[in-house]
């Protein structure tokens, strides 16, 4: 055991699956001098061939590295900050997220995108987005959101050996967040909820950083005797809807804290499901806590208010037991 | 670069182009009886070109094409009934019904895929070939595009990976004139496409599109230098495509006259260049050339025979491919 | 009074603006030869000029269009197929959706990108895409998916007008269907739904050609004496929560026919809202008939069971009452 | 194209270098004690090349910035208050607090938003002169963008509609020779990103960046072009920054050597540079710069003033600009 942050348990992933398999290498803007802490010591130890920096060119890195995917190789894919994927979304929709299909099941591309969200620090509207759901309406892709280091690592290595596209969207609140990570190997399988807390009054399914928010107030409604329980999905395609709803039976009422915008949300699905599948099961109204709709602005004066917060999903949760 | 081509080769040029030609006179038989569904962009005029460009390769190198790409697969050696299943949407199809017409692959003959968004194949292509470079194979990545594609950031992009890289690979740019009706010297005042070759620092070639063993030789150069890891190429095939855009648009679009399209077919095709030269300079006898001609008339019609006896997809297989298949 | 296609009510919507404002002009891949018949007769009356064949660049489509709107042009962009959005969705997102906010209300973006849907016709997944909800997701884009040819032309003289960026979603299955339009001008205002049958024992909300659908399966339903409300939204953003809230409180059930892929689609968000705000209203769970999340394939043994079709409606709605 | 400069018009030049310098002095101060929030790209070094470009335009010509764009506005004419308490985030800012340092942007002088997706704006300043050009006026339509910029398929796309379309545009590529720590020469083969112009078919221009009268003298002969309805021109300035990518990176990337920064510094700063020219071929006194540099101070000062003063926006503001406002 030893404790790691979100971002070395990223590091850990990706080193110990290059080491493990020479076909997976990693290529992105500024990787080779270790910009953000997820490469470090790469150069080192597997040279400028399988750690490649690349020109700003997003379309083109997304599909060398889907047609270096269907020729047999393993790349992983940082886009840094997830509005940087939009240059590259044609050669994710088109080719990476279709080609197999397409292509009757010859192709494989076993590509990772990387993608780390970073809001709430005056970074405005360009740089804020929050973008999975658009990707989540896309079949073909696996999507992954963890919400701490242990997860990060597990699911990271679990992208890597996966023979589809994964697109891991990395919440940079989380990056010196640190868990108890084993100096054994794990794996974390994609499609399988974590409990995070157990409870029985209301579910609170919450996605990656939000999970955090959800444990600060389930302690605050612990102190009045309201039991949460809350679900992290870890991975929102595929979509573990099986623990989801098992939770709604057991509570009754749902609320889901996601730190994108509502409209057509990973939210908006969860609740979508549970209002036709477990719909007789629900005692109150499904609440959704997200992001504000409007575009992220760079003032603190404006920017705080707009994203879930500890109080906002405290307030939800007693909405649906009032 | 001059290639020396056996007897054999030079039939095998020629058997494929017509391959080309009588599948896709085919294709569009059956499109007409509305056998093929969708949309169907016929090579009609291009055999030249692609025969050329494909065969400088070998089986194992990599290709890629676009939505009008029947004939390469065939330029690159697949069989015709895969092919012909495919756009009659049969199980046996190489993309068991998934794909159609604007989407043939045939990963056995280093097909990759022929995506329909245009331009988007580029930089897979160039993937391709960094995929072959950095497993130590001599392999090489042709890709085919069109003049219209030449527009798009992906052409860009992804020339410029394999540029900076130094990887092996062929850009093919298939400059028929026209994007749709739009023609080229509207969306370029570049005079050719191959002279973007220089803002990537990398070799561009013009070659007369209609004379496959011109192509033939050029892209041959080019792949030798790929092999050699001396970079990319970007070969421009000055050529004609003979139908409409796509089969079916409906009404004429008069975006260039028939005396045009004529001019082309009649003192320029690929195909009776090649043949003429056949006779004339490489010493073929008429009836050989018949030879190649019924035997591919018979592989047609036998593709043809083949995809109709072929079953449809069962519905069922509409869930399967989306991801790999779970093993247990 | 004439009756005119869908097509026909694109093209003088379109030629009306452009009589009537001279900074309205269109461009697109194609658009002088008239392609799909949307641009009848307009080389001849407004030139080259306003009617701008663009090379295959959906990019620069979209960025020329949004400088050229920044500067006082109110530009129409004819994207044809909706996948072809994805090589733009970064100066959609970025650029279009964001410069008002982002530069603190200095700079509009008047444009209408416009992108056909066409599906169900053998041309695959890469060219079969119903994206909108894509777009939902991101504030700042207002997004119109008309059901006729009567209310296409009045959503399109309102988009060309509107101050904002407008999203016109249109389905290919309704190219030629016919609407009676009156020879005076008549404008549709967005965010306003339309009812097209009232009812009250099941809301059907429908968007797009499902209205037809919705319709045949009402007509069905009525046989067994079952009366279905039709709500069709119109425009997705704005989306006129109102009207369907109302319409569900006076029947409390809930059907949501989309062609869009179900995860994070309109379908998810319009459910999403209902079983919030109108949770007690709902006397069964919410049944959304979307499109089978898989890649639509060329097989016509394949694709068309895919989409929603007037049983599924019907079950759909029966399984409401039951 | 040699220019003919008045004596103020050699003081406004020195003058908005030193703004810019002075005003980014303050930024970065500013950033250090946490009171400019977000990330924050300087110009330290490039001011030559800003405002050499800035002043060859009219003050109701149109420009684009990146997201090293503070210089940009100041180049051409902006106010420092409107950027400073922007910078601060305050609701007299420029875009009202909610576009910060990266979004600059100043309508009243033609800056039409500094976007920060690296080469986002290439296309956008492209349609600003299609505007202007559709309705008859003779503005041109200016871009900076980065070396690193022209890798992304949106300069391939935007110069081309601009060269296709004869377009009123000036593209400047500001060739500092690093994207974030990633030398140019690792990412574009060619020489000079001018040399890509052939390709487009429009001229290409390669200039000292550090000498802001070549620049000036560039930039005025392209404006020139594009006002007389020739077309765009894609002009490279190469240049250097001194400081970091942005400020507070947390630590040295260590792509470069602290020799390489302090020989552009010491031996090409284009402000020493000019004021040296000033001085002996222009015949300032080093009073008349003195002057001009305690104004600058001043103006500085004063807007960082102003915008401490100013008062963050209202929280409901978050919610305004999304749409246009609804008019009764
Ligand atoms: C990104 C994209 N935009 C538009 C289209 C529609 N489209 C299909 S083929 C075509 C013309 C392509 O022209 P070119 O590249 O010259 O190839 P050609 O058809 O002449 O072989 C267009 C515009 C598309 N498939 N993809
Ligand atoms: C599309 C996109 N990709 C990546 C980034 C991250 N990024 C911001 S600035 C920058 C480097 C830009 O280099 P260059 O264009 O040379 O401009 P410079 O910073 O040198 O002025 C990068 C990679 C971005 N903002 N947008
Ligand atoms: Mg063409
Ligand atoms: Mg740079």
């Amino acid at each position: 055991m030893a404790s790691k942050t979100f971002l070395q348990a990223i590091r850990d992933a990706q080193y110990e699956e290059m080491q493990r398999d020479s076909n997976v290498f990693i290529m992105g803007e500024d990787v080779e001098c270790n910009m953000f802490g997820t490469t470090t010591g790469m150069i080192d130890d597997f040279g400028r061939d399988r750690v490649r920096d690349t020109p700003i060119a997003e379309a083109g890195m997304a599909g060398v590295a889907a047609g270096a995917a269907m020729v047999g190789m393993r790349p992983i894919v940082d886009f840094t900050i997830a509005p940087f994927l939009y240059p590259a979304f044609d050669q994710i929709m088109s080719i990476i997220a279709k080609s197999r299909y397409l292509y009757g099941g010859q192709a494989k591309v076993p590509v990772v995108l990387r993608a780390n969200m970073i809001y709430g620090n005056g970074n405005a509207a360009q740089h804020s987005d929050r973008p999975y759901s658009m990707f989540m309406h896309m079949p073909g892709l696996k999507i992954m959101v963890p919400s701490n280091a242990y997860d990060m690592k597990g699911l990271m290595k679990s992208a890597i050996r996966d023979e589809d596209p994964v697109m891991s969207f990395e919440d940079v609140a989380l990056w010196s967040t640190k868990s108890e990570i084993p100096d054994e190997e794990y794996l974390i399988p994609f499609g399988v909820a974590d409990i995070k807390q157990k409870g029985k009054d209301c579910t609170i399914v919450a996605i990656g950083a939000m999970v955090n928010l959800a444990l600060a107030a389930a302690e605050e409604l612990a102190k009045e005797n309201i039991s949460v329980e809350i679900v992290d999905p870890r991975t929102l395609a595929p979509l573990d809807t099986a623990t989801i709803l098992e939770s709604v039976k057991k509570t009754g009422r749902l609320v889901i804290v996601d730190a994108a915008f509502s409209r057509c949300s990973a939210a908006s699905e969860i609740s979508a499901i549970v209002s036709d599948e477990g719909f007789w099961d629900l005692r109150a109204p499904i609440v959704r806590v997200t992001t504000a709709d409007t575009h992220i602005p760079f003032s603190s004066s404006m920017e705080p208010q707009l994203y879930p917060s500890k109080d906002k999903v405290v307030a939800a949760v007693r909405r649906t037991l009032s | 670069m001059k290639v020396n081509l056996s007897k054999d080769e030079l039939a095998e040029m020629m058997r494929r182009m017509i391959r080309i030609r009588y599948f896709e006179d085919a294709a569009v038989e059956l499109h007409k009886n509305g056998e093929i569904r969708g949309s169907l962009h016929t090579s009609h005029g291009q055999e030249g070109e692609i025969v050329g460009a494909c065969m400088a390769l070998r089986l194992d190198d990599y290709m890629v094409g676009n939505h009008r790409s029947h004939g390469h697969p065939i330029g690159k050696g697949a069989k015709l009934r895969g092919l012909m299943a495919e756009l009659l949407a049969r199980e046996t199809g190489v993309c068991r019904g998934k794909g159609g017409s604007m989407h043939l692959a045939d990963f056995s003959v280093g097909s990759l895929g022929e995506t329909s968004i245009v331009g988007s194949g580029i930089p897979v292509a160039a993937g391709a070939a960094l995929g072959a470079k950095m497993q130590g194979l001599d392999r090489v990545s042709l890709c085919f595009f069109g003049d219209g594609a030449a527009q798009e950031g992906a052409f860009h992009e992804g020339i410029n990976f394999a540029a900076i890289w130094q990887l092996p690979a062929i850009f093919l740019c298939e400059n028929n004139g026209y994007a749709v009706s739009t023609p080229i010297s509207k969306t370029a005042l570049v005079e050719n496409i191959a002279d973007r070759a220089a803002g990537y620092g990398i070799p561009g070639v013009v070659v007369d599109g209609q004379d496959v063993i011109a192509v033939h030789e050029a892209v041959s150069a080019a792949v030798q230098r790929a092999r050699a890891g001396e970079g990319p190429t970007l070969i421009e095939a000055k050529t004609y495509r003979y139908l409409d855009h796509a089969a079916n648009m409906g009404r004429d679009l008069k975006y260039r006259t028939d005396e045009e399209i004529e001019s082309w077919r009649s003192s320029k095709d690929p195909i009776a260049r090649f043949q003429a030269r056949m006779l004339q300079d490489f010493k073929f006898e008429a009836s050989e050339i018949e030879a190649i001609d019924a035997a591919v008339k018979e592989d047609v019609a036998d593709s043809v025979t083949f995809a109709k006896d072929s079953p449809f997809p069962d519905p069922a297989e509409a869930w399967t491919d989306v991801y790999a298949p779970i093993v247990a």
